[in-house]
């Protein structure tokens, strides 16, 4: 076991404790910062498999700005207390079996797919922001554009839906 | 080109009589219509000992599907019935009020132009279209007017009847599917159904023969047919009895028997059990019925039993017997249910136990009555006879190991036909007046009678005016 | 001649058209006169048709094609006549009987509102008759044979208001159809096995006799031939009302006496013994079948005589009496003794009809009353019925010199020679004719009136339009018997069997020994004496004019054996049983309840698959991931084990 | 490309034209006149198209292969839009009505046709997952947008939650696959090839299968369907069902013919089989239970989808046609109901009693529409079935499914003809929220005219491909 | 490292992030949990990009990302106009379309 692989699996604990906590805290908040705190063992593993840009982008992107967005709002609606009604011990039961059963399915799928012996290769620059910047502009460039149609549309509803009703408050 | 005219022409009058407003109108427009279409039935009928009428244009040439049409004699004759029975139907209809005229005139022409269409069409895929064609304006007469349960026993007949075609439609487009260069032809479809392993042309078999079973009816598919035929209103019954519940031995005779020759003699030998259940449980359930309507109903079940037994038992006698019954049965069904309405008109109820005394109040109504129902008992000298007699024949000569059994099983009906029968004219046309004004029949309704009668009584003195043609 | 059969059944088909066609506005006069002249000008042609037959110049073995009646793929039925020395003879006693039964009706339906009708059925009737007698084949045959039964239906019903008669005629139509399908499957077995339904094609193929091949290649067996004849002889027993389908017959007693006369004692009820004869050919070939016919005639004139000795209405009594002597036609049948059947088909014919209108002269006489226990003395009152009636009884008990004593002891002779117990219950039967015949005779001319006042003042004698059938037939009870003396008289006057030769062509007795002569005079001589003795007792009897209620056998006998009930119980009440409890149990509650319940279940399957849809984001995100779940693991499965 | 683009050009001058106009009949003229437009972009497109294949050349490689040409794909983006501008004018004056956004709705419609068009040509499972999301999005925005019921609010959540968890599932099936190919292209997959790897593709296409089966509604993954559609703006219920919801079977049965088109016919079937079966017994047999129509619409839309699911089992040629001659069908049909249903006040069965009598027009458009829905033959919907059906058996073993979907279609009848029953047979005085105006007139009977013309000749919906 | 070590780890991320789906009530929570699966395929993602020395998927977590970020944006939306009207996140309150 190298070094490689013990920084797996603390990465791996890391991110699958902070996942279950997200899951059973009962505060939102504590809820966000565990999440951001699993991105960050994501992130970790990026490092690892060498993907750094994608590391950095998800710290900035994922735990900065789309945490913080969640953060914001649950703070905006004043959520941050373990009000929420929880579901009873048997619906919790349920989920932890459901989801158990679900991993379980898919990996016995795997059971028979005699993976174990592929490594990872050691290719070294493909999650460089060079290559991953040439790959976008010439192999992805539609999609990249339609990620711009995507922001538009989400844009225009979220501004259809955010935006309160004239016509409803003159009703009022 | 008469072809083309036997399905246009009620097509037409029908589409059209939508636009009318004023009744005499329509019932006139109508009237003229069926008779335009019944000539042409009659001319492309007599001509049909020279040649076999067709007719070809091209429809869905992406499918293989065609526009055509093929006049055999059976399906002649069979569209003959059906051009008959409209007129006929339209001048027994002609004083009496109904709601809607417009909307009753022209779903009644549309039917008779999906009726024909199923007669006629020599495609398969276009069989099955004039077949749904067919029955929904019969599905929209049978719910807007009749009894009060008209919706409920119009539905389930709707629901019973589409679900055999959609189980039709299965087979259909499996067998299509099975074509070498995917056709509907009737040519084509024959071969591709002969050469299919055996096991498919069994289950296909089997959808089919549900599709066409449930139109006979054939038991235990029948349930539809009693209380649609007790819920509806006469004209529609007539469709349904006398011509629709042909559609299913036709296609049968057409487009099942002939289609799928190999399949297991087993099969036959389960319908021809059906049939005969059917035979005497129907007429067993017209004895006790207390409802005339319900009471025709079952004994059509009965009739058309032995038709079904008829078609099984592949003989050549017992096939002529069924075409020939196939005519005769439409045409004395016909007139049973016109007395029948007569007689629920004028009495105002269809309880057998509150009915009597029609021979003393209107005799000539109780003579049609009686001549009917004797046609219907297949006495000889009427046109019930022949055919049943040659149904007898050709049910007796079959290969089949019981058919000594079933002829005489069968023959049990005649016996218990007998018995209900009577007990229907006793109960309706004897014992003392029941009612002081009953009227005997109007002149409208002579006319359709007597015609009717004629047609009885020639056609049993003279069965081979319309044998000769087989 | 031969050629103008076509006129015979024509005639009566024409009256019938006229009268049915037009029966308001004819005039009643006009209606009883085309009633009879149609039968009539029949008579004259078949008289005409005789004599050709009778010398022997019929053309084409006397079939005459009228038309194809079937004609389709490889099967064809023509209509088509025979004339021969059998049908010949039949139409004789068809239309000469009918027509004396016409003019007698002009008078006796004289009141009645429903004239004309009666007139048009009378002649359908006779129309039918006539193609079942004239059929050049079984189909045609078949034609007339459920013709006549369309006409019995609607003459027993004539009165239609009553219910009582109405349940009659149905009763009689469909105990008739029973053995209809029987005749049907004869005939189905017939075509089956020869190919053809003629009679001639038919008769050819069996006179190979057992072992030859018919023509659709089957070999001819006793099975085959007697399963045919026992069908046959189905559709004969309905006909001709025997055990078990004879209970109609005295039913069908309901109908206008004319109609009884003429229908249900001379003709209709022989047209069983006429298919029998005429198909003599297949019988000879089938001693099962014959066998059986002999017993079930035997046992039908026992218990129809036993069952006509308690009977106190004057048309049951002669009812059950056509029944009995029906009987007797059917054991000369079962003996080989066709001759002698035919022989007494038609002395039956005339003292039956004969009988059946003089006791409609006295029922004309009586105002419609019909039971002898209202009767008596009547002699006095209406003489030429008296004496007819007396002759009729004369006949038909059998003494010496009448017609009756000749056809039946012919029977009797033939009986015994085939097996002395079947002459044995013949003469009880015999005896037990005479018996109720001269109890109903006494108890009606004789002795004092017994019915009211009004009655008694009414009585007269009938009109001659009534009488003069009721003589012209007394006389031919008496002469008809000559055509067919035993050979032990015949030699002595050297006059040979009339009736014999002339059917020779046709019919011939099969298998009769003859009886020596000491024999057979023994055997007249005791049936006579006895028969005697019988009248003697029934006088005795009758004299006491008492009516007592009727205990023991007698119970039993008055209530006909209660045959009726038994059938009943045993057939009626279970199968209406049956029937309700398919319609209640099996259609409402099962098949319609069953095609519903779908409907139902797909209503129920709605209720309960709609609580999925609770509403809850939570529970449908469950769902779907237990769904998800369910479908992975299928598709691992399949991929792994399938 | 020329409609790609102009969807999301049309787009912005839609929520330019918001700013400016303050006419909301201008805005939906505007749209409408828009929508014109994208039917003549498309069929430009396809007519140069087939010039370029007219000159022998070969299709063109567009974007790096992430997207696929072909005359079918057009044809079929010349049909939906046709459909759209249908709905346009059809519903337009209920859009108007349904909050002060107008502009902003039909700017959403068109970024919905541009997923549209995406998926019918994508050839990359990024451009699908992005078409997907495309269409989506504004999907969740369109079913929250009547915002003074409470209803829609819950619908666009409703749908939301699910969506994402779906978007989840949809990525992990892409990935899944990407890592048994490696590569997104769908022409690139092979089953066969991939050795060691393969039960990671299989897997993958089980989570594709249920992410599209989400979107679809296909069953057990329908939950979100009936509530959605019920609480959504009826107009824009009527989008969903219809265009929206049959583009995504478009690009389904692309998935399943182009990139899946190697696997094992017999797990195929089998998977497919038990969520068809699923769905055709969920969507039809609760569909009878339901009060309302809309909502019974919803469930019937279920149903459709089960029929639906045969192109995909089949992708076959036959398959093809069906997927075609099925979209116009089932959408013009369910366009022609929710026209009729958007002009009633009441939207239960109740509502349509005795319309025949009083609205005799709007009755007849309503039974023609339910009878192609219900595929009664001379209405294109017969056509529909008869195609897909013959898809599916064309693939082996699945005779009995077929006969269980066609069972199930006899089931339907129960609530289709309620409402014609309702409104034939029954006695009742039905309002109208609207006048019933000539361009409703105009724009009905073109829908009965489709239908019968198709349901008589439909081989004119196929004369492109 | 084996990739299906990574297999592993991203299932579970992806199982837990469905378990706190079925779990939870509060929408934010919920949608976070969505989140949660959509990063375990981002992981996976980038381990097949280096299983198959591919940067496309490495393009694709991006796009990923991009779509992710419109989603927070709408759904965001569309929770604070749920809680506006009702007061609450809570998912079980709005259950009125139903059968």
């Amino acid at each position: 076991m190298n070094i490689h692989d013990i920084i797996f699996w603390i990465l791996s604990l890391w991110a699958i404790v902070c996942a279950i906590f997200v899951v059973v805290s009962r505060n939102p908040v504590n809820s966000v910062l565990f999440l951001i705190a699993t991105f960050f063992a994501i992130s970790g593993h990026y490092i690892l498999m060498n993907a750094q840009f994608l590391a950095i982008v998800n710290i900035i992107v994922y735990a900065g700005a789309i945490m913080v967005l969640f953060l914001f709002v649950i703070m905006l609606m004043n959520l941050n207390t373990d009000t929420e009604p929880q579901k009873s011990r048997l619906v919790h039961f349920a989920a932890l079996i459901s989801a158990g059963s679900l991993l379980l399915v898919i990996l016995s799928a795997f059971r028979y797919a005699n993976l174990t012996q592929v490594p990872i290769t050691d290719a070294g620059d493909i999650g460089l922001i060079k290559v991953l910047g040439k790959t976008l502009f010439e192999h992805y460039v539609l999609p990249f554009e339609l990620s711009s149609v995507l922001f538009l549309a989400a844009m225009v509803g979220a501004m259809v839906i955010g935006r309160k009703e004239v016509v409803e408050e003159k009703t009022k | 080109m008469l072809l083309i005219l036997l399905l246009v022409i009620p097509l037409v009058t029908g589409l059209a009589s939508f636009a009318f407003r004023k009744t005499p109108a329509v019932k006139t427009w109508a009237l003229i219509g069926a008779l335009a279409t019944l000539v042409v039935a009659a001319l492309s009928f007599c001509g049909i000992k020279e040649s076999i009428p067709e007719a070809n244009y091209n429809w869905l040439p992406s499918l293989g599907a065609n526009f055509s049409l093929q006049g055999s004699v059976m399906a002649l004759l069979m569209t003959l019935l059906t051009a008959i029975v409209f007129p006929l139907v339209f001048i027994a209809q002609w004083n009496k009020d109904i709601e809607q005229p417009s909307r009753f005139y022209g779903l009644m022409l549309l039917a008779q132009s999906g009726l024909m269409g199923v007669f006629l069409a020599n495609d398969l895929l276009l069989f099955y279209f004039f077949w749904e064609l067919a029955l929904i304006p019969v599905y929209f007469l049978a719910g807007q007017w009749g009894g009060k349960d008209r919706i409920k026993t119009s539905f389930k007949f709707f629901v019973y009847t589409f679900l055999g075609s959609l189980l039709m439609l299965a087979g259909l487009i499996y067998l299509y599917i099975q074509t070498p260069n995917g056709s509907f032809d009737y040519n084509t479809i024959l071969a591709t159904g002969a050469s299919l392993p055996i096991a498919s042309q069994g289950t296909l078999f089997i959808l089919f023969f549900i599709a066409f079973g449930i139109k006979m009816p054939i038991f235990p598919l029948h349930s539809w047919q009693a209380s649609a035929y007790e819920q509806t209103l006469t004209p529609v019954t007539i469709v349904l009895s006398a011509l629709m519940v042909k559609m299913g031995l036709f296609g049968v005779m057409k487009w099942l028997y002939p289609v799928f020759p190999h399949v297991d003699e087993q099969f036959y030998n389960i319908i021809m059990i059906l049939a005969l259940i059917g035979i005497l449980y129907g007429s067993l359930l017209a004895i006790v019925q207390t409802d005339i309507k319900r009471l025709v109903a079952y004994s059509s079940l009965a009739h058309v039993g032995l038709m079904i037994m008829g078609i099984f038992a592949q003989t050549e006698n017992a096939t002529n017997g069924v075409i020939t019954q196939m005519f005769n049965h439409g045409i004395t069904i016909t007139g049973l249910w016109l007395v029948v309405d007569m007689i629920e008109r004028r009495y105002q109820t269809r309880d057998l136990a509150s009915l009597g005394g029609l021979a003393g109040a209107a005799p000539k109504m109780t003579i049609a009555l009686v001549v009917i129902t004797f046609s219907s008992i297949a006495l000889p000298l009427t046109n019930g006879f022949v055919g049943e007699f040659l149904l007898f024949l050709g049910i007796f000569e079959s290969t089949n190991p019981n058919h000594i059994t079933f002829m005489v099983l069968a023959g049990l009906g005649i016996i218990l036909g007998a018995i209900y029968m009577l007990n229907m004219v006793q109960k309706v046309a004897y014992g003392e007046q029941k009612s002081l004004v009953i009227a005997d029949m109007s002149l409208n309704e002579k006319i359709s009678i007597y015609i009717i009668l004629i047609v009885i009584v020639v056609l049993g003195v003279y069965p081979n005016l319309l044998l000769q043609v087989l | 001649m031969t050629q103008l059969v076509y006129l015979i059944p024509l005639f009566p088909l024409i009256g019938f058209l006229l009268n049915g066609l037009f029966w308001k506005s004819m005039p009643k006069k006009l209606a009883g006169i085309i009633g009879s002249v149609a039968i009539l000008a029949s008579f004259c042609v078949a008289l005409g048709i005789f004599f050709e037959v009778k010398s022997g110049g019929v053309p084409d073995k006397g079939i005459v094609h009228i038309f194809n009646f079937i004609s389709v793929g490889k099967f064809s039925v023509p209509f088509a006549f025979l004339v021969d020395q059998l049908s010949a003879m039949f139409l004789l006693i068809i239309t000469g009987i009918g027509f004396l039964i016409h003019l007698y009706s002009t008078a006796y339906m004289h009141d009645d509102a429903g004239y004309t009708k009666y007139f048009a059925y009378l002649n359908l009737f006779v129309f039918f008759m006539l193609l079942l007698v004239l059929g050049a084949n079984y189909v045609v045959m078949f034609i007339g044979w459920e013709g006549v039964g369309l006409a019995s239906y609607l003459l027993i019903g004539f009165w239609y208001k009553n219910k009582e008669y109405t349940n009659a005629s149905k009763k009689a139509f469909i105990m008739n159809r029973i053995g209809d399908l029987g005749f049907l499957v004869g005939l189905m077995l017939t075509i089956y096995n020869f190919g053809t339904a003629s009679y001639h094609e038919f008769f050819g193929q069996l006179s190979g006799g057992i072992g030859t091949m018919t023509d659709t290649g089957y070999m001819i067996g006793t099975g085959m031939t007697n399963a045919i004849a026992i069908c046959f002889f189905i559709g004969a027993m309905g006909k001709s009302a025997q055990i078990p389908l004879y209970t109609w017959l005295p039913d069908a007693m309901a109908g206008p006496t004319p109609v009884s006369a003429l229908i249900h004692a001379a003709t209709m009820v022989t047209a069983g013994i006429y298919m029998i004869a005429r198909s003599n050919a297949l019988f000879n070939l089938a001693p099962m079948a014959q066998n059986m016919i002999a017993i079930i005639g035997l046992a039908t004139v026992l218990l129809a005589a036993s069952i006509a000795i308690k009977q106190n209405d004057i048309k049951k009594v002669l009812a059950y009496s056509t029944v009995s002597q029906l009987g007797y036609m059917f054991l000369a049948l079962g003996v080989g003794a066709y001759v002698g059947s035919l022989f007494h088909v038609m002395t039956h014919a005339f003292f039956k009809a004969l009988l059946f209108l003089g006791s409609g002269s006295v029922i004309h006489a009586m105002s419609g009353e019909q039971d002898m226990r209202k009767m008596g003395g009547l002699g006095k009152h209406m003489p030429i019925t008296k004496f007819t009636f007396l002759i009729g009884c004369l006949a038909i008990a059998g003494l010496p010199g009448f017609s009756g004593f000749f056809s039946k002891d012919e029977i009797l002779a033939a009986a015994y020679a085939k097996n002395p117990m079947y002459y044995y219950f013949a003469l009880l039967g015999a005896l037990m004719t005479a018996y109720y015949m001269f109890r109903a005779y006494f108890y009606t001319f004789s002795g004092s009136f017994r019915g009211t006042e009004a009655q008694k003042h009414h009585l007269h004698e009938s009109p001659a339009a009534m009488t003069i059938p009721l003589i012209i037939l007394a006389v031919l009870s008496v002469i008809g018997g000559y055509v067919g003396l035993p050979e032990v008289i015949g030699e002595h006057l050297n006059v040979g069997h009339l009736l014999n030769e002339y059917l020779s062509p046709v019919v011939q007795n099969f298998d009769v020994h003859h009886l020596s002569h000491s024999t057979e005079w023994t055997l007249m001589a005791v049936a006579t004496a006895l028969i005697v003795i019988m009248i003697i007792i029934a006088k005795a009897v009758t004299k006491k004019e008492q009516f007592k209620e009727a205990t023991g056998l007698a119970k039993v006998l008055e209530n006909k054996w209660y045959i009726d009930e038994v059938y009943d119980f045993l057939i009626v009440k279970p199968m209406a049983w049956i029937a309700k409890i398919l319609n209640n149990v099996i259609e409402l509650k099962g098949i319609d309840a069953g095609v519903n319940g779908v409907g139902q279940l797909v209503q129920w399957g709605s209720t309960r698959l709609k609580n999925l849809q609770s509403g809850q984001v939570g529970s449908y995100l469950f769902a779907m991931v237990i769904g998800i779940i369910i479908i992975f693991a299928i598709g691992i499965f399949g991929l792994f084990y399938a | 490309m020329k409609p790609l683009i102009a969807t999301a050009v049309f787009a912005i001058l839609m929520m330019f034209a918001a700013l400016t106009v303050k006419e909301k009949k201008s805005l939906t003229n505007f749209a409408a006149i828009l929508m014109l437009g994208l039917i003549g972009l498309n069929i430009w497109e396809l007519a140069d198209y087939n010039h370029l294949l007219a000159n022998a050349q070969a299709a063109p490689d567009l974007f790096a292969k992430m997207l696929r040409v072909d005359n079918y794909a057009l044809w079929f983006n010349v049909l939906m839009t046709a459909c759209s501008f249908l709905y346009i004018l059809l519903t337009g004056r209920s859009i108007e009505k349904v909050g002060v956004h107008v502009g902003e709705y039909y700017s959403l419609h068109f970024f919905i046709l541009c997923g549209v068009f995406l998926l019918s040509t994508y050839n990359n499972l990024l451009i699908l997952f992005l078409g997907i999301e495309i269409l989506s999005i504004p999907q969740y925005i369109l079913a929250g947008s009547d915002k003074r019921n409470l209803k829609s609010s819950e619908a666009a959540l409703k749908y939301f939650l699910m969506g994402a968890f779906s978007t989840g599932i949809l990525l992990m099936g892409i990935v899944l696959l990407y890592g048994a190919m490696g590569t997104f292209d769908i022409h690139g997959f092979n089953f066969y090839a991939t050795g060691t790897l393969s039960v990671m593709g299989i897997v993958g296409v089980m989570f594709m299968l249920v992410a599209l089966g989400f979107k679809v509604s296909a069953a057990p993954m329908h939950f979100w369907t009936p509530d959605v559609y019920d609480g959504s703006p009826t107009p824009f219920t009527a989008f969903m069902a219809t265009i929206v919801k049959v583009s995504v079977f478009f690009a389904f049965m692309r998935l399943f013919m182009e990139g899946f088109a190697n696997i094992d016919p017999y797990w195929k079937v089998l998977l497919l089989g038990v969520i068809t079966g699923l769905t055709l017994l969920i969507g039809n047999i609760t569909a009878v239970y339901q009060q309302s129509v809309k909502r019974m619409l919803a469930y019937s839309s279920i149903a459709q989808a089960g029929f639906m699911m045969f192109v995909v089992i089949g992708s076959n040629a036959m398959a093809m046609k069906g997927m075609i001659v099925y979209a116009v069908a089932y959408t013009i049909a369910t366009l022609g109901i929710f026209g009729v249903l958007l002009k009633l006040k009441d939207y239960t069965y109740d509502g349509f009693n005795g319309l025949a009598k009083k609205h005799p027009f709007l009755a007849l458009v309503a039974t023609i529409c339910l009878m192609s829905l219900a595929g009664i033959p001379l209405t294109a919907g017969f056509f529909a079935k008869w195609f897909v059906i013959a898809a599916a058996l064309e693939q082996a073993y699945t005779f009995w499914l077929v006969v269980f979907a066609l069972v199930m279609a006899a089931v339907s009848l129960f609530y289709y003809f309620k409402v014609i029953m309702a409104m034939y047979f029954k006695q009742g005085d039905p309002e109208l929220v609207s006048e019933i105006t000539t361009l409703d007139k105009v724009v009905m009977t073109v829908i009965i005219c489709a239908i019968i013309v198709f349901g008589i000749a439909p081989d004119m919906l196929l004369s492109w491909i | 490292m084996p990739i299906q070590s990574y297999l592993f780890l991203s299932f579970s991320l992806f199982a837990i992030g469905v378990m706190g789906v079925l779990m939870r009530r509060n929408a934010i929570v919920i949608f976070m949990c969505i989140e949660l699966m959509l990063n375990a395929v981002n992981l996976l993602l980038v381990a097949f990009s280096k299983l198959h020395g591919d940067a496309g998927a490495q393009v694709f977590v991006f796009f990923i990302m991009v779509v992710a970020a419109a989603e927070v944006a709408v759904g965001l939306a569309i929770i604070v106009m749920m809680f506006r009207k009702v007061n609450s996140v809570d998912i079980n309150i709005l259950n009125r379309l139903k059968n």
